[in-house]
């Protein structure tokens, strides 16, 4: 019997949370957009009408026009070109700071969840800390010391998110701990490590693929926060947060100078969102009954 | 040379702390086994009954060594399992099998079930190719019942009764002598519980098992067991043979005695009469009664079951019993028991 | 009872000690120093060295850390200031009132608003109401916060005129900072309240209260909020450090004296007493928090015993 | 009514909206229940036994479309206002479940949550509401029942919270009883005690009850007649003597000849092969016949219609019709 | 049972003291609900209590967009919160402290160095002593009398090490003591004459004259919360992170500051001030359109052109005297070749970062100092701007000479060894154009193929790293009233770490422009030190920025601006309505 064949037969958890996935309207336009906003970061070269960072300062804070569909910033840029190249940053900030904490939150949430004691004791009341201490301080301390710019921005912004993972994934672990077939992995001699990453984690895969979701968008506002703040991305990235913050002072004088990436940002947020709401209800179908 | 005794426990015990806050808290446990010694022979059915919270699944673990105890021994075909180091017991652990009740979470749901047939052979060493290990994959699903066709199902796709098929090839695949089958059929209906029935006495045979099985359900018991061991709060009370003891009524303890007298009778013809009802109900493990652990339940207990915990008799050659004064069920109880199952056999002989 | 509690004191102070402890050497890692910050742009060497030696910043870390440590537990005292020469406690007390003030009503609107939303939307599952009210949370949360913040600015404060623009005063300046920080909050408890209860709504025991006969009314709000807001309740208390440091853009953009900004003035300013005190403080009620929303969890869900497992 | 009936079930058709489809979970389920009697739904897994009872109290979730009449003293509960249906339930009909420990309210004590009847129902009282209470607790031979009024549901054993359970749907004095599988959580000996304080209370209180469980053995204790069901169609019905000494359907027949009891050496348990079938695809015609070991073609194509073997005693199956 | 009410118990405190915190909180900054009439409480020789802050909070604390002519209280945008109000120990001088502390000498309108506490003074020993003869009947907003020993008290403690002043060696170079000659007549004995000594005197608000019995009565810290003293208005309440309130010093005379554009002979008219600190631009801005706040020490560049239009606001223009550049690390690879520095000065394009950054409003500067400056020369800013004008060629030329050539043709430069031309520019954070103006040098100078990546450096931080040497090039400023300032930015042993341009010839000038009083013979020395700073090219200098001060002449009148301190009057100034 070929491989191929006999993936065929199966169908897995992963394939029936699709088909329900499937059926959810909202989800399916989050994937739509996301689809789209992926295409958008792929074919940012060559749909954007201009550089993100050619500057026409002849041009300032013109208005949108046929010529700057969206207008321009206050160095003359193309404020549509800067939104469509922004989607690579929105999607790199938002995926790696989800996955560096996903990595960090999960492999001490599972240390924690599978081995409990004094060493779970330890590491939940240092995610206790972390998760309630105001994640915008720590994230500029730690990038106070790395300095400011997006890598670092994006490594602070995952060194305060890993403690939600490390929490559900450890609660998690704790249930599916107690599930027969962990035991019964245990009788048929299996190590725990291998017991924690092929029989508990991917188990616990699917909360955390919907938290990853949930994250991605938050590490995208939070990212902007920082560029607030001056210590995200670094001029002339076009990173969205970066735009809103230096639009702020253009509220009134140039509207659509915060209003496009503004949207854009939203656009993003809410897409992933729906995603994860569709993943969750997918993956929990007795919540929707 | 081949011992006739395959699993022999000693004095078997296990307290689990309850836990408290930050650290773990003193002096509180709960005594879920509670010195327990018996032996299973090779080749037979061992049933270990009781009602839930007796400790009964706490024991088949021990066994298994899947938790540690905190007193006593179990020496597996003559080895002190708990004796030994990471490698040695894995090689034990190639010869036992477990079989747990709820079918569905005894898989995981993210492998394939011939991922988790698989995974034994893996584990043990044994077969060398690819192909050998699916070739033996395909021959325990054949066994079970189940075909190719399962291979790469997941468990979720396969009803109740296919999920504890798979289980069961699980613990046998690798070929074990000793099997420990904790509620096998609990979860399932009746028609589905007589299938696996059916087919663990098969591999029984065929494979020469040893069984351990664990069970609430007293028609089950005298349907699979040989002999049987009855649990009361982490003690075995009483240790009887099936057919020619349990099947026949010839039950020596109180509370095994109002077990089997609490089962529902299949028999319409038994309604109506004289139903004997065990008051009460089971204490907290935490703080198990002083003395015989049945006393605040049984209407028969004395002064001397309060104070003096009862030691275990044997009353005919196999039988024993942990009761101070087994006369008076015997001459309370066990007409009534007796009574009953000859009751229950007729209806058997007669539908066969 | 009792052991419960000391034990869970004395893990605390373990765990405010570390807190601080990694603020410290945190705060001492990243280059700057208050020294450089006092004395200004033209500073020379010399001078540098002198106020460096003065404060006592050139002892080593830890050394300082027991300093400061001791200084507290010996004397209550958070000391003074670095840059502002006003002692640290002054500083801190007087921005707590606007802080709670921001923070608490922020917080009341979360959960005032939050909590009822919710609840409409499970109840009306997949209807209009539901809708709205999940529409409205995804458009809360999408929102970049500083952008709400001005965007609510410029409506309500700048073009309808109706509420002060910024600043602190009567409780009209309150009303739109902590709707900046409340509405998101209203997104995440919305959503929060609205999951529970339809987990709480597919429960036996519902289904036994309208088996019983009681109203739908009933029903809801008797047998299934009671459930539905234990971990409301939880989270409640679990978000009171944030509401303590929690709202420094927001504070930035209405020009609004809260404890959020002044941390991060003194973290720029690396002003380390000032920073370590409301460490300090933020640790200790992250801790108490904690302790709070187990005790209160235990409170209102009888099954957690307190002498069972915490939370 | 004047026959007798106390409640009827006519041509009972109850589908569910799922993700993947309508899954078709009752087909046309009809039965009654006279005044003091008690009748056992009876049947496996998913064969509907729950969502008929839970039907009667129109407790169903909202997925769920309910095609037919039940009537309940000659009104048909189906189509009462919310108002209406109210008053019935808890006040003429109780309904107890599988779990007591999650049909409990866990904040709320145990005395409230009986107590709460008294008001809901705005029963006369004759004492305080707390004897009422502890009288309904002592009713169902609580022990302690004054201590266990201030109980929290955990605090009690799973036998006790049963007992609380059941004092609680006492407390209107139902002329129905639903019992959904009141003891399968249950060890034999509470099983047992549960079973008897159910028996003694149809007396003393004079109610119906209705019985849904999976164990022949509880029926064969309980039960005036059975209802057996197999995959929401009814199998055969009977008084209780009839279905056990003399069962007609092939499915009742393995049903009870798969018991398990003598001892495995004497023989093998009979097997129904086979396994539940997907019920938003059902087999057409007898749901049984992919599993019937006399299935006929006509079996694969028609519904079979009731059959009647002795008084009272049918059976849906075309065997019987000459086959 | 016991156990569960005890928890009940203190839950329920917690959320109690929860609720009543905020109750409380807001309660205890509710101003009174009755108006209390707008008489000042006219201080007399009493102190004021810190106690009492509800009697001297300004009538209308609630500045609502509705009633802003009715108020009696004007209202200053202000954008820096500041750290302490005792000058001596800020780092940060400005109008906050300015307003409050009058001094020995002032500078007038045109630039005139004119009395002020002191009637007249005496420059002698080579400038090493100075005699200051006072005023007599001076007297603190609290009616405290001041006399020869306040002064002395005032500068000793600014010179003293303990207060570790950050302006005292900038303001009194090495003043060694003050001396009491008699209690009108104190004389000031320097180590070494110092230069800049009446300017810096004349405009440092921690050079102000207060009241030693005052200060020792409230004691440091207070000092630093409400300081009173000899200038027209004095802080009655701080509020930190949101307003300073300021009450009229009753006892303020005309003579204190006697610039003949000041008519008003007594204190000024306007009874109350309130500085509102609002940091983000577009909230103060929306602010002072909706008229709750009345002046704009700074209108942001990018509302100048919205503003002007609006009749309703009067804007007042002058020269800040602070430069903007960009400064080399002169000791790093590739800056350390003058050659690389200049070209990078040639590369640069003033007039696009002026317009585009700055909205036009600023002057390009190419010498080290600004016009506002005293000690700045025409003819060096004339030398300067000749010798760098925008030139891409002679840039490139300069480049290629030092070895700079495009050697693989991607457009960026590379030196012998291939390494390409790239630098990290740091800015400091809190500079609103500076990442406009980075980015703009950004594209410039990637025409001439130097690749730019733009930091943006936290300022506690950048100062920090930038005098440890851990920087390239930066953007950033200077500023002082005084050429001295070139002193401060360029010694090699007392000036601080920056761009690393140590030259011998570079120290004599700038040690002897410090220590020549004559303003003649100084201003040799600075040019001499600015012609071997342009030379040198240790920096780009960029641009001054022109500063407007906007009132709402809706709401207030007479506010007027020295060009030369930059320092506001509010003497003449009236509310309307």
């Amino acid at each position: 019997m070929t491989e191929e064949k006999r993936r065929a037969v199966g169908v897995s958890m992963w394939k029936l949370t699709w088909r329900r996935f499937r059926k959810n309207k909202l989800a399916m336009t989050g994937l739509v957009i996301l689809c789209i906003i992926i295409a958008i970061a792929i074919l940012a070269p060559v749909i954007a009408p201009y550089s993100p960072v050619e500057q026409h300062l002849e041009d300032r804070l013109q208005p949108p026009s046929s010529k700057y569909l969206f207008g321009t910033d206050e160095l003359g840029r193309d404020i549509l070109s800067r939104v469509l190249y922004g989607t690579q940053i929105a999607l790199r900030v938002g995926v790696l700071v989800a996955l560096i904490s996903a990595a960090i939150g999960v492999t001490l949430g599972l240390i924690s969840g599978y081995y409990g004691g004094i060493v779970d004791e330890v590491l939940m009341r240092i995610v206790d800390i972390v998760w309630s201490f105001p994640s915008l301080i720590l994230a500029l301390a730690i990038v106070s010391i790395l300095g400011p710019g997006l890598i670092n921005a994006m490594v602070a912004i995952a060194l305060t998110m890993w403690a939600s993972y490390a929490r559900i994934v450890r609660g998690e672990t704790l249930s599916v701990r107690e599930e027969l077939y962990i035991e019964a992995a245990r009788a048929i001699g299996e190590s725990d490590i291998r017991i924690l990453f092929s029989y508990i984690l991917p188990n616990v895969m699917s909360s955390i693929l919907v938290l990853i979701t949930y994250n991605i968008p938050s590490a995208i506002i939070v990212a902007a926060s920082l560029s607030f703040l001056g210590l995200g991305a670094q001029p002339p990235t076009p990173d969205w947060g970066l735009m809103l913050s230096t639009a702020r002072t253009y509220l009134t004088i140039a509207p659509w100078y915060s209003i496009f990436p503004g949207v854009a940002i939203m656009i993003t947020v809410l897409a992933f969102n729906f995603i994860g709401d569709g993943l969750r209800d997918a993956i929990q179908p007795e919540r929707v009954s | 040379m081949v011992r006739s005794d395959l699993v022999v426990v000693e004095d078997l015990r296990k307290y689990f702390p309850i836990r408290a806050g930050l650290f773990k808290a003193k002096g509180a446990f709960v005594h879920a086994v509670d010195g327990v010694s018996l032996t299973i022979k090779r080749g037979e059915t061992f049933g270990l009954a009781g009602e839930s919270g007796c400790g009964k699944s706490t024991f088949a673990r021990l066994l298994l060594r899947l938790i540690e105890p905190t007193g006593g021994k179990v020496l597996f075909d003559g080895v002190d399992i708990f004796s030994l180091g990471k490698k040695e017991l894995k090689k034990v652990r190639k010869r036992m099998g477990i079989v747990f009740q709820d079918p569905k979470s005894s898989l995981n749901p993210r492998m394939t079930i011939y991922n988790i047939l698989k995974r034994p052979l893996e584990i043990h060493g044994i077969g060398s190719s690819k192909e050998e290990k699916l070739n033996m994959v395909l021959e325990i699903l054949e066994k079970v019942g189940l075909g190719e066709e399962h291979l790469n199902r997941y468990p979720h796709e396969l009803s109740g009764g296919q999920q504890q098929r798979v289980s069961i090839a699980r613990a046998i695949i690798t070929k074990p002598d000793f099997v420990a089958l904790d509620e096998p059929t609990s979860a399932l209906d009746i028609s589905v519980q007589a299938q696996i029935l059916n087919l663990l006495v098969k591999l029984q045979r065929e494979f020469k098992l040893t069984y351990l099985f664990i069970t609430h359900n007293l028609m089950v018991m005298q349907y699979v067991s040989d002999r049987v061991g009855i649990m009361y709060l982490g003690k075995v009370v009483e240790v009887l043979n099936t057919r020619e003891e349990l099947n026949m009524g010839k039950v020596y303890h109180p509370y095994t005695a109002f077990l089997m007298l609490s089962t529902p009778a299949v028999d319409i013809r038994e309604r109506g009469r004289n139903k004997i009802i065990v008051p009460g109900e089971v204490p907290s493990p935490i703080n198990p009664p002083p003395g015989c652990r049945f006393h605040p339940r049984c209407p028969f207990a004395k002064e001397k079951c309060r104070r003096k915990e009862p030691p275990v008799m044997e009353i005919r050659k196999g039988h024993y019993v942990a009761c101070h004064f087994p006369s008076i069920t015997e001459e309370k109880l066990t007409p009534y028991v007796e009574e009953r199952m000859e009751s229950i056999r007729k209806l058997w002989r007669g539908e066969s | 009872m009792k052991k419960y509690i000391i034990r869970k004191i004395f893990s605390f102070i373990i765990c405010i000690l570390a807190v601080t402890l990694f603020s410290f050497s945190l705060l001492h890692l990243i280059p700057g120093d208050p020294v450089r910050y006092i004395l200004g742009e033209f500073a020379t060497e010399e001078q540098y060295q002198k106020l460096k030696h003065q404060l006592g910043l050139d002892k080593p870390i830890h050394i300082q850390f027991i300093d400061w440590l001791a200084n507290i537990i010996l004397r209550g005292d958070f000391g003074k200031s670095l840059v502002k020469n006003v002692p640290v406690r002054e500083l801190i007390s007087e921005r707590i009132v606007y802080t709670l003030q921001l923070t608490g009503t922020a917080w009341l609107i979360a959960f005032a608003l939050g909590i009822p939303l919710g609840i409409a939307a499970a109840i009306y599952k997949q209807t209009a109401v539901d809708y709205t009210v999940m529409g409205l949370a995804a458009f809360l949360m999408s929102m970049p916060y500083f952008w709400l913040g001005l965007v609510l600015m410029l409506i309500f404060g700048v073009m309808l005129k109706v509420l002060p623009i910024s600043g602190i005063g009567d409780w009209r300046n309150v009303i739109l900072p902590s709707l900046t920080l409340g509405l998101p909050q209203v997104a995440v408890i919305a959503r929060l309240m609205r999951a529970n209860m339809l987990d709480v709504l597919d429960k036996d025991y519902v289904m036994t209260a309208k088996a019983k006969g009681l109203s739908n009314t009933l029903v809801v709000f008797k047998h299934a909020l009671r459930n539905a807001l234990i971990p409301i309740v939880t989270y409640m208390f679990l978000q009171i450090p944030w509401l303590f440091g929690g709202a420094v853009v927001t504070e930035t953009v209405f020009a609004w004296p809260g404890m959020g900004r002044l941390l991060i003035i003194s973290i720029l300013q690396r002003d380390y007493p000032t920073v370590q005190a409301l460490v300090f403080l933020i640790g200790t009620l992250t801790v108490i928090a904690n302790f709070a929303a187990d005790l209160v969890y235990a409170f209102i869900d009888p099954r957690v015993r307190v002498t069972g497992e915490g939370a | 009514m004047n026959d007798g009936t106390l409640l009827k079930i006519e041509d009972l058709y109850i589908n569910f909206r799922t993700d993947e489809g309508i899954a078709k979970v009752i087909d046309g389920v009809s039965l009654d229940i006279k005044y003091g009697e008690v009748l056992a739904l009876m049947g496996e897994t998913g064969c509907g036994k729950s969502t008929v009872a839970k039907s009667i109290l129109r407790l169903l979730p909202k997925n769920a479309e309910v095609r037919g009449k039940i009537l309940f003293k000659g009104t048909n509960i189906l189509d009462l206002p919310e108002s209406e249906l109210r008053k019935i339930r808890g006040k003429e009909i109780g309904m107890i479940f599988q779990d007591p420990l999650t049909a409990l309210n866990p904040v709320f004590i145990v005395g409230n949550q009986i107590s709460e009847m008294f008001k809901i129902h705005k029963l006369r009282i004759k004492k305080t509401i707390l004897d009422e209470v502890v009288e309904l607790l002592k009713n169902v031979r609580m022990p302690d029942p004054q201590r266990r009024y201030y109980s929290y549901p955990f605090e009690l054993s799973g036998g006790m919270r049963q007992r609380a359970m059941i004092a609680m749907m006492l407390a209107g004095r139902p002329s129905l009883l639903i019992a959904d599988e009141p003891t399968s959580a249950l060890d034999v000996t509470i099983q047992a005690q549960i079973l008897k304080l159910i028996m003694d209370l149809r007396n003393d209180y004079n109610m119906s009850i209705l019985l849904i469980t999976h164990d022949p053995g509880v029926v064969a204790e309980m039960a005036d007649r059975i209802v057996i069901m197999y995959a929401g169609q009814i199998a055969e019905v009977g008084p209780v003597r009839d279905i056990f000494l003399n069962p007609q359907h092939p499915y009742t027949k393995g049903l009870l000849r798969a018991l398990p009891l003598g001892h495995k050496e004497e023989r093998e348990l009979e097997n129904i092969p086979g396994r539940v079938p997907n019920l938003i695809e059902p087999p057409p015609g007898c749901r049984f016949h992919p599993r019937c070991p006399h299935a006929m073609e006509k079996c694969k194509k028609e519904k079979p219609k009731p059959v009647v073997v002795s008084n009272e005693h049918f059976v849906f199956c075309h065997l019987l019709r000459g086959g | 049972m016991v156990s569960r009410t005890l928890v009940g118990v203190i839950a329920a405190v917690i959320i109690i003291i929860a609720i009543a915190a905020g109750i409380a909180g807001y309660y205890a900054t509710r101003p009174p609900a009755t108006t209390t009439p707008t008489t000042s409480p006219s201080p007399t020789s009493t102190t004021p209590t810190a106690t009492t802050p509800a009697t001297t909070t300004p009538t209308a604390t609630t500045p609502t967009a509705t009633t802003p002519a009715v108020e009696k209280v004007l209202v200053i945008g202000y954008t820096r919160p500041p750290d302490t109000l005792d000058p001596q120990k800020s780092t940060w001088v400005d109008i906050t402290t300015d307003i409050v502390f009058a001094r020995l000498v002032n500078i007038d309108s045109e630039g005139n160095i004119i009395t002020g506490l002191a009637e007249s003074w005496k420059i002698s020993d080579g400038g090493k002593v100075i005699t200051f003869h006072l005023r007599k009947g001076i007297k603190d907003a609290f009616g405290n009398p001041i006399t020869a020993e306040d002064f002395k008290f005032d500068f000793e403690r600014f010179i003293a090490p303990e207060t570790a002043s950050p302006s005292a060696p900038l303001v009194v170079g090495t003043l060694k003591e003050v001396k009491v000659i008699d209690d009108y007549t104190v004389q000031f004995i320097f180590e070494e004459p110092y230069g800049p000594i009446l300017s810096m005197l004349a405009t440092m608000p921690s050079a102000g004259i207060y009241s030693e019995e005052y200060f020792k009565k409230v004691g440091d810290v207070e000092f630093g919360t409400k300081p009173a003293a000899t200038g027209p208005y004095y802080v009655v309440e701080w509020v930190r992170g949101s307003h300073i309130d300021y009450a009229v010093n009753p006892n303020y005379k005309r003579e204190y500051y006697p610039d003949s554009v000041i008519e008003n002979e007594g204190p000024p008219y306007i009874k109350k001030l309130r500085f509102r600190i609002i940091t983000e631009p577009f909230t103060l801005v929306s602010e002072f359109k909706a008229g709750n706040v009345h002046v704009l020490l700074d209108v942001p560049p990018e509302y100048y052109k919205e503003l002007k239009n609006d009749p309703k606001v009067t804007m007042i223009p002058f020269l800040e005297y602070t430069l903007h550049y960009v400064g080399f690390n002169c000791q790093k690879y590739p800056f350390n070749d003058t050659r690389v520095r200049q070209a990078i000065a040639y590369a640069i394009d003033r007039k696009p970062i002026i317009e585009a950054a700055l909205e036009g409003l600023a002057v390009p500067i190419y010498g080290p100092l600004v016009p506002s400056m005293i000690g700045y020369s025409e003819k060096v800013e004339e030398y300067a701007k000749q010798k760098y004008q925008y030139n891409l060629e002679k840039a490139k030329e300069l480049l290629a000479e030092a070895g700079w050539v495009d050697r693989d043709g991607d457009g960026i430069l590379e030196d012998r060894n291939g390494n390409k031309f790239e630098f990290e520019l740091w800015i400091s954070t809190g500079e609103l154009e500076a990442p406009k103006v980075a980015q703009i040098i950004q594209s410039q100078l990637a025409k001439i193929g130097i690749k730019v990546k733009i930091r943006q450096v936290e300022e506690s931080a950048f100062t920090d790293l930038v005098s440890k040497g851990k920087h390239q090039a930066y953007l950033f400023r200077y500023g002082l009233m005084d050429a001295q300032i070139l002193f401060y930015m360029f010694h090699s042993k007392k000036g601080v770490k920056r761009m690393f341009f140590y030259r011998s010839d570079l120290d004599a000038a700038l040690e002897k422009m410090g220590s020549t009083i004559d303003p003649k013979e100084r201003q040799k020395y600075i040019e001499e030190a600015e012609k071997i700073l342009i030379d040198g090219c240790p920096m780009v200098p960029l641009y001054a920025r022109k500063i407007f001060v906007a009132y709402r002449n809706d709401v207030v009148e007479g506010i007027k601006v020295n060009p030369y301190t930059q320092s506001l009057y509010f003497n003449d100034a009236k509310l309307k309505g």
